[in-house]
């Protein structure tokens, strides 16, 4: 089928004016997406092209209008909401965290939140300690909720087609560093289910595992590790919850090897689980242990050689791959 | 001799009423005008008169018992009673539709026995019954009912606010002319949430009733010890463009008509409106606090004159709306209705431990 | 030394009373902690005898209540701030997360927070999905920050009194079901500095870690185990952050197998950090999988039945431990 | 003539003030008094005035500067600049003691120039540097200097407010006169943290100002579409019983009288007081935004009209307080300082790698 070259962004994009377009019900709020064009211009046009019954731009109570997109999502609505930061999460976390989550289970199933947030996450420009986060590895722990993390704009389309479409509140985790970043999407209509990981690459030496700009690092090391003759499998988790844990096991199981990587904190971040999880289920094709790899343990720095210090990189997972493998 | 007597309730139940309160933004904005008055509750007839009387009682006597199968250990985890501010709930939700949207906060039972859920499953809910509203999940702090409109019971003080807001926000993008009615206590006033709500309801005009009990104490903070001042502050919330209406929660029908005003102005124009009702707690906080470190025995006495269900059956009986004979049957039933609750709460089933992971995904 | 027997709830106070008395800076605040006297009682009476100065009764204002300790602790005072409930934290998760944690880093290192976030913690009591759960296992993944998490009245007090002369945030987990849970506390003054685990009892077939209530579910467990003729050596934390991993490292090298206990939910949970991190320090001396129990993961439920189904207790230990040695 | 001369300025400078705005709980709160402002401003010597023009002026080549060397990539992250909103920062800040603390939000350049941060040291932070005042971790959003009483630079909306009270709370608890002045701006009073802090600081009076700079929009917002109210609503706090006070941010002198009114005030009796300042920013809301989307062209040409950089000094000049070769004296200083400023960032060094586990744990 045919393909065309798209942005993350313009991924983005058209799958919030598909939705504005096809469901009724679908309307979108967050601070500044409207007027202002959204602080990555995500939603430009849109308030000119939907109106604002459909574009709702919001007061600056994040608390407030994730609770409302909850409250409309369980009358028949289905708000998607737009964080202008993951890190901004934090004062609406009660809302994510004990409503959207738990509301569903308190009634017995009598009501559904099909909402989706939407945030630019991760570090990497400078904005420092509060404003480069990655809340949804911890929102990704969460019982009720789904999230993705799309690595290329045809994950992007498809994932959050998924996420529109899904009865449960999803996290939509859009790395900032990856909205110009370029790739095919088919022009059929498809989607992609939430716990499907996708194999990038496959390889028998070793086996990479991450999601979101995480996998860019790892095609990086990939490369670097098939110039010195290792033949690396790489894994895109694509949803953080579920994690699609068979196919991360099957791999282990050919290769033996793991490393897995998160460009949030190391501690905190999502890998933590995957490791523990893996080794309890895979502990007999280990042969040695998984290596986990993330962020230091520091606050974000502003200083840019002190951020890009702290953020993993390429040249770390093939450091680490020697340890794991003689070569 | 009916007809004459009438009218005698209503003032009786207004002269009770709204010692009008000054309001920020609005001229006539306090419960209070007696032609109106009159004419209204010339309008409710005596049926419906003493069907508020039977859900106060109803309400009353559900929270004894809960308090009893507390004792008992059937009911467990947080019980918060409505015991002293019937009131307030029956006649406040007396003035709503079935159309109409009720959220509030964990001290639930009353506003869900006044919008007529199911008392035998509200109370198996209470016993963490698979027969409960919420199938055991949700317990006393989290009654739901969605086919009634009644979308919990919300533990997180002031949490429940903007998802109150959201509600009233579909009503509008549905066109609907469903109002949405959110209850809070005078200490969810001090948290974010409350600001961020009134100010979202009032630049979006969303059709949402606040409707804040203010029983003067936040567990244990007397409202006056939280906010410089005190108790009176719902007439200075300007800052919200939000007409205000203060109302005796003691009086039932002077909630009622407060209520029905504000009901039919929402129907009509949309704005949210701020209802405050002045009412108390006779019980403690949760049944784990008995209630009286931090409040005097005495205010406690004064208010329990105001008891609703000692002055509104007087009232009934005065009036001649009603005489004992009636009263009576209405107790019998109420009881009947208990004990069936009770019944049925106590020979329905524990869900199976396999439920625990159901209702978790739609 | 000689010896008292006291309730955790005892020991907690009595650390409290002491910083109070012994420091003029240090004063408490918190939603009902004076006129009421605390929702669990913990400071039941202080108010009386301290006065308002030094015990602050607060509007349910969580996030300005705790940024205001934060505040107040960069100046030179030493708040402990008590939350109702850990659950609770959420509604001033940015103030935590974002200020207390970040802000001696962003500013270089010139500001220090010492203050304390004391706080009821756990599930067991039927409160439902909303008052259930242990944020301490998120809080104790962010930088900046000590967790401590006792299990016993002398660890409460001598973990208590390092966590208020600690001039950074700490986070202080009480599991609701163990303020009455008794033990001896020495009469001379003591404290129990953070990353110190403690072993409960020797042993060298089976190493179980928990903390806080968990160290209690491990002690049936091992009572059970030794019935079989399994010696288990019982770690606890006592400190979430920072975490003792040369105690649990040594002892894995020791067993060769482990069991690690969170009574808060499985996924989120301080384990799959701690499981990750010795798979990755002790694979080679690692006889099989290590394996992590916790809550299953859902949300809290009300009916007694299922939330005990949800809760771990010492026959999933025992469980587990048949699956890694047969017995 | 010097003598005769002085009062014009006071009146020059006061009659462009306060066109006096109502205050909610206050009779006589707004910052205008022709007497008081005649006498006081009188008591600021030609020096302090020149001073004063002095700090506009290097905030507003400081900001310029910053914005050239975000171009050359030498500055990064997010930049706020304070351009057109100097009157307001250097009024405020020019009433405070060195005892007194300042806090707050992410547009911090200008008030940490006028709290008399080293200039070196901020742009040396601007870059990233190792001498920055946050040795480089902080950055432009995170100006701090706690020897100065200056507690940062906040970047989460709101946030900064509860820290705010907690300082003052600590000069109350040690029985300081140490006022807090905390900055924010028209969008945060949406945050939740806006509503509980001021409560908090009403409930427990505290010695702190809260000061509104109402630059008219959050980011992309115009205040009028996250306020039923509008840009209009510091009148209607009366749910805090806080004093209010509302002057004219373009107007330097106007806005240094109010908050010395303010901080006497407190420190006589303590209270926290609401100070409003109508100003406006005439460049973007951080350097990425061009700032032209959402907001009139003709809007911008009529604040730059009221331009304090082009207002005030030709009030020195009308008044005889300065002559031009005072002025141009004093733009050379700050264009020394500026350029010693940048050859000072420049010539630092980044910090080491190793820094950026140090400042973690105290
Ligand atoms: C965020 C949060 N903080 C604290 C609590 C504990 N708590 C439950 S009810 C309550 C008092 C609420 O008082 P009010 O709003 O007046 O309602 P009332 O109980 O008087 O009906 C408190 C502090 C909570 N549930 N949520
Ligand atoms: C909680 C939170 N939400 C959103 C943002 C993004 N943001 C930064 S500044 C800003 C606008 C704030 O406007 P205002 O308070 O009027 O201050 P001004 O920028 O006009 O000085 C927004 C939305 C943030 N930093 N924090
Ligand atoms: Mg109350
Ligand atoms: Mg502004």
């Amino acid at each position: 089928m045919t393909e065309r070259t798209i942005s993350i962004r313009e991924a983005i994009t058209e799958g919030l004016a598909e939705a504005i377009e096809t469901d009724e019900n679908v309307f979108i709020m967050g601070e500044d997406i409207g007027e202002y064009g959204g602080a990555y211009s995500v939603t430009k046009g849109f308030l000119e092209k939907y109106g604002d019954k459909r574009i709702k731009d919001t007061p600056i109570s994040e608390a407030a209008f994730v609770g409302a997109g909850i409250g409309a999502a369980t009358v028949g609505l289905r708000p998607i909401v737009e964080l202008m930061s993951m890190s901004f999460s934090l004062v609406a976390f009660d809302q994510i965290v004990n409503m959207a989550a738990n509301i569903r289970y308190m009634s017995g199933g009598q009501v559904k939140v099909p909402m989706v947030i939407r945030a630019p996450t991760g570090a990497g420009v400078q904005l420092g300690a509060t404003h480069s986060q990655s809340f949804e590895t911890w929102l990704a722990e969460v019982p009720g909720m789904y999230c993705a993390c799309p690595s290329n704009p045809h994950d992007a389309l498809g994932l959050l087609r998924t996420a529109i479409k899904s009865d449960n509140p999803v996290i939509f985790a859009e790395h900032s560093h990856l909205y110009g970043s370029q790739g095919e999407v088919p022009n059929d209509y498809y989607e992609i289910p939430f716990g499907e990981a996708n194999v990038v690459q496959e390889g028998n030496d070793l086996t990479l595992v991450s999601y979101g700009y995480g996998v860019h690092i790892m095609q990086d090391a990939a490369a670097q590790l098939a110039a010195c003759g290792i033949d690396a499998e790489i894994i895109d988790l694509r949803s953080l919850s579920p994690i699609d844990y068979a196919t991360i096991v099957g791999s282990v199981q050919k290769t033996g090897r793991a490393i897995m990587l998160d460009t949030a904190r190391r501690t905190g971040g999502i890998m933590s689980e995957v490791v523990a999880e893996v080794q309890e289920r895979a502990m007999d094709w280990l042969d040695g242990p998984v290596k986990r790899i993330g962020a230091k343990d520091v606050p974000w720095p502003y200083n840019r050689g002190l951020e890009q210090d702290i953020l993993p990189d390429a040249d770390e997972v093939v450091d680490a791959a020697r340890k794991i493998i003689a070569f | 001799m009916e007809l004459s007597e009438k009218p005698r309730i209503a003032t009786a139940g207004i002269v009770r009423s709204a010692a009008p309160r000054p309001s920020s933004n609005t001229a006539a904005s306090n419960g209070y005008d007696p032609d109106r008055t009159a004419a209204f509750s010339d309008g409710i007839d005596s049926a419906e008169l003493l069907r508020m009387y039977q859900q106060m009682l109803l309400i009353r006597r559900f929270e004894e018992t809960c308090g009893q199968h507390y004792s008992l250990g059937n009911v467990r985890g947080f019980l918060h009673l409505y015991i002293g501010q019937e009131a307030t709930g029956v006649g406040a939700i007396s003035a709503l539709e079935p159309r109409d949207y009720i959220v509030t906060h964990y001290r639930d039972h009353g506003h869900a026995i006044a919008r007529g859920l199911d008392t035998n499953r509200i109370m198996a809910e209470m016993f963490g019954k698979r027969t409960g509203l919420s199938k055991g999940k949700g317990g006393s702090m989290h009654i739901f009912d969605a086919a009634k409109g009644f979308m919990g019971g919300h533990a997180i003080v002031g949490a429940q606010l903007p998802l109150a807001a959201g509600i009233a926000l579909a009503q509008q993008y549905q066109e609907s002319d469903a109002v949405t009615m959110v209850f809070f206590g005078d200490g969810a006033t001090n948290q974010g949430t409350f600001h961020e709500t009134l100010n979202l309801a009032s630049v979006w005009q969303l059709p949402i009733i606040f409707f804040m009990e203010n029983n003067l104490y936040g567990m244990g903070s007397a409202v006056g010890r939280v906010r410089l001042r005190g108790a009176d502050f719902s007439d200075a919330l300007g800052a919200y463009d939000m007409k205000t209406v203060s109302v005796d929660g003691m009086d039932v029908l002077a909630v009622r008509e407060a209520t029905q005003q504000a009901v039919d102005e929402i129907r009509a124009h949309g704005s949210p409106i701020f209802i405050e009702a002045k009412t108390f707690r006779f019980v403690g906080h949760s049944f784990a606090d008995p209630g009286d470190q931090y409040r005097q025995r005495s205010e406690v006495d004064l208010w329990r004159q105001r008891d609703p269900l000692v002055t509104y059956p007087k009232t009934l009986l005065d009036t001649g709306a009603a005489d004992q004979a009636l009263l009576d049957g209405i107790s019998a039933k109420v009881d009947a209705t208990i004990e069936a609750a009770v019944e049925f709460a106590t020979s329905s089933p524990n869900p199976d431990l396999s439920e625990a992971s159901d209702d978790v995904y739609a």
